[in-house]
């Protein structure tokens, strides 16, 4: 913590107390909430109804509004783990533990989501439900990376143990995943399979991409959100009989 | 364009909804399974609460 | 250099034990023959078929008998407190664990490749492809056991740790799995194999200095 | 950090929770050269979870121990502590020589050899033979015998007197009491009293704490 200046460290003490915490995710919910729906909504409708039908793939196209968000987050939230874990190992902040270990089953949805739609999206393109394309592969090893940690975390007792565990392996995973990649796409290049892939960068017009941005935040927003409730649980989960829970539940009574 | 044609998605429809519904299902699922988790361990708590005061 | 003699002593001490349970040492060579003696049996005999899958094969079976000698790795140790005494070592755990994966791969790891000629054979791999095997092998069982190790110390304090092992394991191994199967089939196609070679020593050099680190900090947790 | 204290071994404010239950909290207490510490408590009061945290295995909730004025793990703690828990840290089928050599490698020679120490606790001519074929207080004494061959000034002994039989205790007791008398600390977790007259024994009971 030295290197920290103090009112900082602070600051992120105070708002990592976990009663704090649980207020400000109370306040903070309905303005995501917002936000999200103003991302949602024009991203689909833009998706689905605005942007013309690709001249090639037809309408199948628009799963990419869907599946390559879905295959940013399941990247992004694996990196956000990895970066959790590093700060709880080092700074033993009970905060990072808990949203590191609530962004695991959101990871894994998102990895389930990539991998179901891209099945949905090469049947008509391929004529096949699953084709070991570089991405699709890469994205399955990544799902049982998720579920590494989910099972790991499952079956230590002790639930600091279980976080710090957790946390070595994101780190771990982190790392890998990088080499992990590389030597798909080589293996992939090695045994070319009898189809291109057509998912990868397409040539995007500007109508497309804007709907495809604008999911992409819609899904980080989600993100958040879903985190947010999580954490919530976890934190309930780790001190039941904490005062801060007991206050909570007089309120609630 | 028609409503028929939006949810016919050029002969697509069975792919690009099922892809779809399969998203909302999972996204509903991560949002909703820790709120209710969430009500159900509050419950419990205050069950237990009550009954150690008793 | 009282560091290096810690690193020595372990290497030597876990060497003896090897040596006392020899029993024990000889399974996951016959695990690896046995796995590879399944393939033709499964898939019928026909020559070319089994040489076009035999890097492949030879590679999976060996990753899963390393998967399946790592469980004791530090089993023993964890059960009978030496690890706590490993722990209160005024040395870095790191060089300890690296000293404790260097003797395991030695028992376990290094034997893999005299049996490695006869499973050619069952399969019908080219003799070009004789050396590059063995290459890769002497590159990658290292890496096999240095990965797995940080696998075995998050899982050890676990009663059941082995199916969470293998889950935590495999997915870290594609990379070497692709480069070592991959640098066979092109030696027995007669290609050049050179870039996977290199690949898996960097890989190898990696995880020399990295790998110990994460194991260490597990054991720490494990131990609690 | 520096911290100024007549005492070498210095606990301040520990807290401990496990699962949600409070072991110990505010726990405070200093060490000197030549004393004796006997922690004890019911099953479950964290007697074990205490001698585990000042073995650096599990981390405390709140609170800092130190070593000569410093954090341990910026001090020589590790260096100068030695532990002897439930499990013996013997491998079995090692000889009784082995083992100990396996020690005197990992740490740093203490004021024994292995043949005096084996002397000090009654295992003379059992080098040679292997663990597994020693009875359980053997193991028990020769786990002791480690104490002897490397530089430990703090010794951290839980439930050291399982498995012995009287002279056992005994010898023990002489062991720590020598220990204690050349300067060393000795703190240890036991159902039985001490029955020897230590100087400066100390006693914490763990259920008495809030």
């Amino acid at each position: 913590m030295s290197f920290i200046p103090a009112p900082i460290s602070r600051f992120f003490h105070r708002t990592a107390s976990p009663p704090h915490f649980y207020t400000l995710a109370d306040k903070l919910l309905p303005w995501l909430t917002v936000l999200f729906l103003l991302l949602l909504i024009p991203g689909l409708y833009g998706g689905l109804v605005m942007a013309p039908a690709d001249y090639q793939q037809g309408d199948s196209y628009r799963i990419i509004y869907i599946h390559v968000p879905a295959a940013w987050m399941s990247l992004f939230i694996y990196v956000l783990m990895a970066v959790m874990g590093g700060i709880a190992l080092v700074w033993r902040m009970k905060l990072a533990e808990v949203m590191l270990i609530s962004s695991a089953p959101i990871g894994a949805g998102f990895t389930l989501v990539a991998l179901v739609t891209g099945s949905l999206w090469g049947k008509p393109m391929w004529g096949t439900w699953w084709v070991w394309d570089a991405r699709l592969t890469s994205e399955l090893i990544l799902l049982f990376l998720y579920l590494g940690v989910t099972s790991l975390y499952g079956a230590i007792e002790d639930k600091r143990s279980a976080a710090r565990a957790v946390s070595i392996l994101a780190l771990v995973g982190v790392v890998n995943i990088p080499i992990i990649h590389y030597s798909v796409e080589w293996w992939n290049t090695l045994h070319q399979g009898p189809t291109v892939s057509k998912m990868d960068k397409p040539s995007i017009h500007i109508s497309m991409l804007i709907p495809l941005l604008l999911m992409a935040g819609a899904f980080k927003v989600y993100y958040a959100i879903a985190v947010l409730q999580a954490a919530k649980l976890e934190l309930i989960k780790r001190e039941p009989s904490a005062q801060w829970v007991k206050n909570l539940l007089e309120q609630n009574a | 364009m028609s409503l028929e044609n939006f949810f016919a998605m050029g002969g697509y429809a069975f792919y690009v909804w099922t892809s779809y519904g399969i998203t909302l299902a999972v996204l509903l699922w991560n949002l909703f399974a820790p709120i209710v988790q969430r009500k159900q361990l509050l419950r419990q708590l205050a069950l237990k609460q009550k009954r150690a005061q008793q | 250099m009282p560091l290096i003699q810690a690193f020595f002593a372990i290497v030597r001490r876990d060497l003896l034990l090897a040596f006392r349970r020899r029993a024990e040492m000889a399974n996951p060579l016959f695990f690896f023959v046995l796995v590879v003696t399944l393939f033709p049996l499964a898939v019928g005999a026909q020559p070319n078929l089994l040489r076009a899958m035999a890097p492949g094969v030879i590679w999976v079976s060996a990753l899963l008998a390393a998967l399946l000698s790592l469980d004791g790795l530090f089993r023993s140790d964890f059960e009978d407190g030496s690890l706590e005494q490993l722990l209160l070592s005024p040395h870095p755990l790191s060089v300890l664990v690296l000293g404790k994966v260097f003797a395991h791969w030695l028992v376990t790891g290094l034997p893999l490749l005299l049996v490695a000629p006869l499973l050619a054979l069952f399969m019908g791999l080219p003799e070009q492809a004789m050396p590059t095997l063995w290459l890769s092998l002497i590159l990658a069982t290292p890496l096999l056991s240095l990965i797995g190790a940080i696998g075995v110390a998050l899982t050890v304090g676990l009663r059941r740790g082995g199916m969470i092992l293998s889950l935590l394991v495999l997915p870290l191994y594609v990379p070497v799995l692709i480069f070592a199967s991959g640098a066979v089939d092109r030696a027995a196609g007669g290609l050049p194999t050179g870039a996977q070679i290199n690949i898996l020593a960097a890989m190898l050099l990696l995880a020399l200095v990295l790998t110990p680190l994460p194991t260490a900090a597990a054991l720490k947790m494990s131990v609690n | 950090m520096e911290h100024s204290s007549s005492a070498m071994l210095e606990v301040a404010g520990l807290s401990c929770s496990r699962d949600d239950r409070l072991l110990f909290s505010g726990l405070s207490f200093g060490l000197r050269p030549g004393q004796v510490l006997l922690l004890e408590g019911s099953n479950g009061s964290g007697k074990t979870t205490l001698l585990r945290i000042l073995c650096g295995f599990r981390e405390a909730d709140g609170g800092e121990i130190f070593w000569a004025g410093r954090r341990i793990a910026e001090s020589r703690y590790f260096a100068d502590m030695a532990y002897v828990g439930h499990a013996d840290g013997t491998k079995k089928e090692l000889t009784v020589l082995e083992n100990l050599r396996f020690a005197l490698a990992l740490g740093h020679p203490g004021q024994y050899s292995i043949d005096l120490a084996l002397q000090k606790v009654r295992l003379s001519g059992y080098d040679d033979s292997p663990v597994q074929s020693l009875s359980a207080g053997q193991k028990r004494r020769l786990s002791l015998a480690r104490l002897l061959v490397t530089h430990s000034i703090l010794w951290i002994l839980d439930e050291p007197f399982t498995s012995l039989d009287k002279q056992g205790i005994e010898l023990i007791e002489t062991l720590m009491d020598e220990h204690a008398k050349n300067g060393g600390m000795v703190i240890l977790t036991s159902h039985h009293d001490l029955t020897f007259p230590h100087l400066g024994l100390q006693r914490i009971h763990l259920d008495s704490c809030p």
